[in-house]
């Protein structure tokens, strides 16, 4: 990746940041104090709306030479290292951005297809997404597979050039208002389940595709599962070797775990010196305490401070998984301690709040909404200990890929896939 | 749940099991979440005929539980309740018949016949709205005026405050305390929905602006409704923490059930040790939670001077306990378990929303230190 | 057992509630203030007298016709029920009685002898336990077994009539001051591991047996190891039958953690409505918190509502399994749930002393021993959870017998003991 | 501890390691429990060789880093000190040594030559005993009489103590803060050594009962210390979290080679999914509790702004889940880990006494919430 190349001739980062600051200045609206980022509950025609926005916005960035900081110049990107994005995530703050790309497009859609696509697949999808045109999804978790990443069940079957998949994926964020589906499924029944699996992308909106919305318990709709009949895709859009899947998709899943600290992303910096997603840690929880009459209880005031320390824990964990691995000082498997951090210190902050909002967040009046939504963050608190692979895995891959403890007894290792056993359960996966 | 049932107790128990079950599945509840009561009509008065109303009620008043002790039979409802994640004013209007029972005098009779009949509604108000009032502040006022009295003040959340055909509220008089029982018509009464997390229960916001009552709107002593009064929260909390534990009980066998079927990597996920640890965890927080619900039950049978320390302690620990198991149950689940379509948010909701009202574990947990610090004062006093 | 029988010619509890509180006025020294059960870090002479003391204690009971309630007349017990148990206990508040011989001595081993002994080894047993004359102590425990009760490698040879035991038992309670220890000793290594025990009883003052004292971290030396060699046990000594001694562990076990609820110990009860061992959670916390000048805090008031709770939920659960168990509605497996309460919530409280007595408990003065010793029952905080089978332990129990899931993977399950796999590990065990 | 060294760096820690390594392993450490000093003479100023005592110190006075950063450097020791729960003043003397060396002047040199040197132990006299302290809170008083101050207050609890040949007291002096430097010997000063949990580190009280000192005993501007102490109470927290990861880090590595040893059910104990889900959230407090200490040593070095911010943070973090993941490998080692013959206990103590002193995690996240409210407020006041 371009990161880890500085040519002699690059723009010095300081002059660098001087130019973003200025183009963002002239260009890009301001964020504005209503601007919400991520998911949220947007009736559908706003939440086209705000897609069609944020392409506009990739276009803008692409238009100004400042999309795709850190992917190689000869697929549109900028060729910039590191430190150039870390300087224009700190010009950005304040400003919009698209969002949506960021996360799954850019990581791990893109990433995944700069390191192993072929050429001319990455000069016929990388430009057309940093110009926001294209929108990817990832076609990974299966209902039924639950974290089993690698027990996917929707086959892929070869027809001359082509390949014929079928089968059902679920838990696409989006799927109804994106382009492209980077695609895992199996293309050999009759070895163990990681030796028969091969990756494709494919066009999300065609006809072998049907695309259902699954309603969560908050009311959000943005999740999908589709159905996929006699879907055709041609051997041109195979990722990686035949049957070599799981080598593509153990690097898909590191690209996903970094998506905190990958160079390819963008992440506007707040003031107290970490990326937003890390925010200030009590901050929204002391107006809470406030709004709930708790400013001067000493309970609600540790709460407070607890957040705080909980915020600056995971910034801090993060950074140094970061480093180790940037410095080759420790494997790739440390981002499972990100990930796991995650789960945990957002669950509790999830509960904080419910308990500092007490009964106003089990029963609010209509114009306290932002009390009523700690209760409805109560309900999907687990949202962060599920999607994106469960903390459950996390810990697994801690225990097993970084400690190097024995790893846990698969009934389906060295099994050929078509006889291992899958249980009576049907439903959604145990990975959101 | 209580673990020896008379037989009486089994058949409320299972005639009110086999109706919920008829009535209101779960494909029905999340139908009802639009339906600005949570139940169609005539699901309460048919339940009332089954006695979910009148087992606090004394016979002369029409009422009558099927053993002795009618907060324990209406425990078993509300567990059941819970199980179901069933809708309807159980606890609300449960509460109220039973102050006026006790009250007695004949200016009850006719409203605990409807309300025993399933005909009426009434609403416990007792909680007021935070910052002012904080748990058991009692911020309202009712002052003699003439031969009448005026209420005001704002009750909040009122449990089905806006499917109630009558009030009793709890007001502030001089140094004292006493309660009204108020017709929801009444001029100065002001019922404003609220939103919640439960799909089906219902809460409102009351609020009393210079409500005029006749004298006989008085419910017992004028100023000296306390101990009545922490008899009704009592009360209270036994019915919903009966319910939280229902409702855990229930979340926890579909995820039992959940780990025996579903297979990861080749093996059921009840085979994994570190979800079955953390199943041995949550049974042994099911099992303790269902013995202090029970032991609330029977303290406020036996020993009432024990009632509140229990009542406090049960909900002081289900309410802790009883959203984490939920939430573990959640994990266990995976994403399916945050869908809508499934049925484990039901169960979810009803304990997150029990945690937080009548007051959350934190506020019972104070409450048992005033009152561990009161008898050490009071030992040290006698020593 | 006694508890189950109930003649119709039976004292009534009334009766035997006054006699039994007459007698008690008239003849059992009262605890006084300064009274302390349970193991202390007493001098060595100051804890043989009270092993004196307690032996008289016992005796007087015996000489009283009240030792061994529940236990049947014809070996020197009563012959009375659980009911008078109860009654017994409430009248026993406020007075000293014989704290050492209700565990092991009585319940376990004890109870094992009842229930598996043959008339001629209770005859020569259970009276002299009951008159105060035999202390006895569990053999059970072995370094390098941990938690694997049944992988003993204490070995028992037949030679004529009689048995040769080698081998080593720790974790053994004050065996420099008991006389009688019940021993779970491998006879056979041919057959898997619970198939090749047999169960023995001996004197622990002979010539073969080395004890030694290990010291804890906070200075106690109540714990031992033995060492056997050439131990001569003769086999009228042996309880069961050969090789069926994971039989008699079985229920051993089960007595064992069956402790707080049994007919056959005393255990005075407190007002508050519980047992003694249940105190009154808060009320010891609360003090604490006004010697650290906390009474005002909510923080710490809250701490002090919290240990209130989870000590009346300890209380009620066990009260609830064992109604459970009593009316057979339940597994005796269920007081693996006690179990576990027990050491999640000793834990807990230990750790919130430690919070409130703050930097007094980690630093202190030689007058104020009572903070102080807040900080070194938070360093043994483990031991509730480790001591009598781990909290681990009863959490397999509970999902595998309770629950009825899948049993863990024993990779010595079916095999020769002989060829089972035992680590490089030294040391003691991981069951205190 | 931090990731990249430089070589000077690497050598202060590679023969720090090995003198600890050789002069007190833990079998000496077992033994030191009852010497009043927890060290034998002699250990402390070939320490100071290696450079323990010099690294606040500016050139000037005799001191000097390896790289520029000497918190950073004397972190690196800590860390040491706590992967070998060694002995001695570590904390308490390089605080005074710092804060001496910062107020800088003619009377100091010699002074700070004797404490470089480890002739000399010098005790911080910050913390005061609860409850009237609280945290934080400083009731000594020092007053000018005369030309001289009379100090009077109580110290507790002050590492080495006892040791200490020179006092740093902090004082209350009218409105603001002054810091005296008390020679142990002087009139009016009782030292009475505590018992701690710690085996070899040693704490007492010292009270100061009108002792009176010269004008030139007083540190910095009288009255105006706040910054100044502050800036103290960073580094000894910086000094105390180092050393508590260290503890941390050994006793997880401990314990994970205990796990891979261990034999039950004829499988090694790291084979049980329930153990390695807990090894794995020790590894994740353990991992950021890493990354914590070292940000606050950086931020101590590059953001005074955000220093005291990080130093809290770090505390509170280390403080609450250092002591856990401790008991939590005392639980995984069985018996055997609540032993005094095996080292673990060793660990546990250093950790538990870290978390109790300079400010519980409560104290700590209270400390937090305030600094959040204050930058709302401030945030508030620009808009």
């Amino acid at each position: 990746m371009s990161a880890d190349v500085k040519p002699v001739d690059i723009e010095p980062v300081e002059e660098f940041r001087l130019r973003a600051r200025r183009w963002l200045r002239e260009n890009m609206p301001l964020a504005g104090p209503g601007y919400r980022r991520g998911l949220t509950t947007l009736p559908d025609e706003e939440e086209l709306a705000e897609v069609a926005e944020e392409r506009r916005l990739q276009r803008l960035l692409w238009d100004g030479g400042f999309a795709g900081l850190c992917f190689p110049t000869e697929y549109g990107g900028q060729g910039l290292t590191q430190a150039h994005a870390d300087a224009f995530n700190k010009e950005l703050a304040g400003y919009r951005y698209p969002f949506r790309f960021q996360i799954p497009t850019i990581v791990p859609c893109a990433a995944v297809l700069l390191e192993f696509g072929t050429h001319e697949q990455k000069l016929a999808h990388i430009p057309a997404i940093l110009r926001g045109d294209e929108l990817w999804m990832q076609f990974l978790s299966e209902p039924g597979a639950g974290s089993d990443l690698a027990g996917s069940r929707t086959s892929a079957v070869r027809q001359g050039d082509d390949w014929v998949l079928n089968g059902s994926k679920i838990w696409t964020t989006g799927a109804w208002w994106s382009d492209w589906g980077l695609c895992l499924a199996r293309t050999n029944w009759d070895v163990p389940k990681h030796r028969g699996l091969s990756v494709f992308m494919l066009p999300i909106h065609q006809p072998g595709i049907e695309i259902s919305r699954i309603e969560m318990l908050n009311g959000s709709k943005e999740f999908c599962q589709e159905f996929l009949t006699d879907v055709v895709v041609p051997d041109s859009d195979r990722i990686g070797a035949v049957d070599d899947g799981w080598t593509v998709a153990t690097r898909w899943l590191f690209h996903e775990r970094s998506i905190h600290s990958s160079p390819l992303t963008l992440r506007p910096a707040v003031a107290s010196g970490g990326h937003e997603s890390y925010g200030e840690g009590g901050a929204s929880l002391l107006e809470l305490a406030e709004v709930a009459g708790r400013l001067d209880d000493p309970g609600a005031r540790e709460l407070v401070g607890e957040a705080h320390v909980l915020k600056a824990a995971q910034r801090e964990l993060d950074r140094r998984v970061q480093a180790t691995i940037a410095g080759r000082k420790g494997s790739d498997q440390l981002v499972s301690l990100s990930r796991l951090m995650q789960g945990v210190v957002s669950t509790r902050l999830t509960t904080i709040g419910y308990e500092l909002a007490g009964a106003d967040a089990a029963a609010w009046a209509d114009d306290d909404e932002a009390v009523g939504a700690r209760g409805v963050n109560y309900l999907t608190r687990q949202v962060a200990c599920v999607g994106g692979g469960t903390t459950e895995m996390a810990r697994n891959a801690i225990a097993e890929r970084v400690l190097g403890m024995p790893r846990e007894l698969a009934l389906d290792r060295g099994v050929p896939f078509r006889e291992v056993r899958s249980g009576s359960a049907g439903g959604a996966a145990a990975r959101g | 749940m209580k673990l020896d049932l008379t037989a009486d107790q089994e058949l409320l128990l299972d005639t009110t099991r086999r109706y919920l079950a008829d009535v209101v599945p779960t494909a029905v509840l999340r139908k009802l979440r639009d339906d600005p009561d949570g139940y169609e009509p005539g699901y309460w008065s048919t339940g009332a005929e089954l006695g979910w109303t009148s087992l606090l009620v004394a016979e002369e008043h029409g009422g009558g539980s099927v053993s002795d002790d009618g907060l324990g039979d209406l425990a078993l409802v509300a567990h059941e309740f819970g199980r179901a994640a069933a809708p309807g004013p159980l606890l609300t209007t449960n509460v109220v018949a039973g102050a006026l029972s006790r009250a007695g005098g004949d200016a009850v009779a006719e409203t605990l016949g409807a309300l025993c009949a399933g005909e009426s509604v009434a609403a416990w108000c007792w909680s007021e709205p935070r910052p002012k009032g904080g748990f058991g502040g009692i911020e309202a006022v009712a002052e003699p005026a003439g031969g009448d009295w005026v209420l005001s003040g704002v009750k909040s959340p009122v449990e089905h405050g806006a499917q109630a055909d009558l009030f009793l509220v709890t007001a502030r008089s001089g140094d004292g305390l006493v309660q009204l029982l108020v017709p929801a018509a009444s001029a100065g009464v002001t019922v404003t929905p609220l939103k919640t997390l439960d799909v089906t229960r219902r809460f409102a916001r009351v609020a009393f602006d210079a409500v005029r009552l006749p004298a006989a709107a008085v419910v017992g002593e004028p100023g000296g409704a306390a101990a009545e009064v922490e008899r009704q929260l009592v009360e209270a909390l036994v019915i919903q923490t009966a319910e939280m534990v229902g409702a855990l009980d229930k979340a926890f066998e579909l995820t039992v059930a959940w780990a025996n079927d579903r297979y990861s990597f080749g093996r059921p996920l009840a085979s994994y040790q570190a979800l079955k640890h953390r199943f041995a965890d949550m049974k042994m927080w099911l099992e303790a939670s269902h013995a202090l619900a029970d032991a609330a039950a029977v303290a406020a049978r036996d020993e009432p001077a024990r009632a509140g320390e229990l009542a406090s302690v049960a909900k002081a620990y289900v309410g802790h306990y009883g959203p984490e198991l939920c939430q573990d149950c959640v994990q266990l689940h995976g994403g399916i378990g945050l869908t809508f379509e499934h049925d484990l948010h039901l169960y979810l909701r009803r304990v997150a929303v029990g945690a937080a009202l009548l007051g959350t574990p934190r506020d019972h947990r104070l409450r048992l230190a005033d009152l561990v610090e009161r008898r050490r004062d009071e030992r040290k006093a006698e020593a």
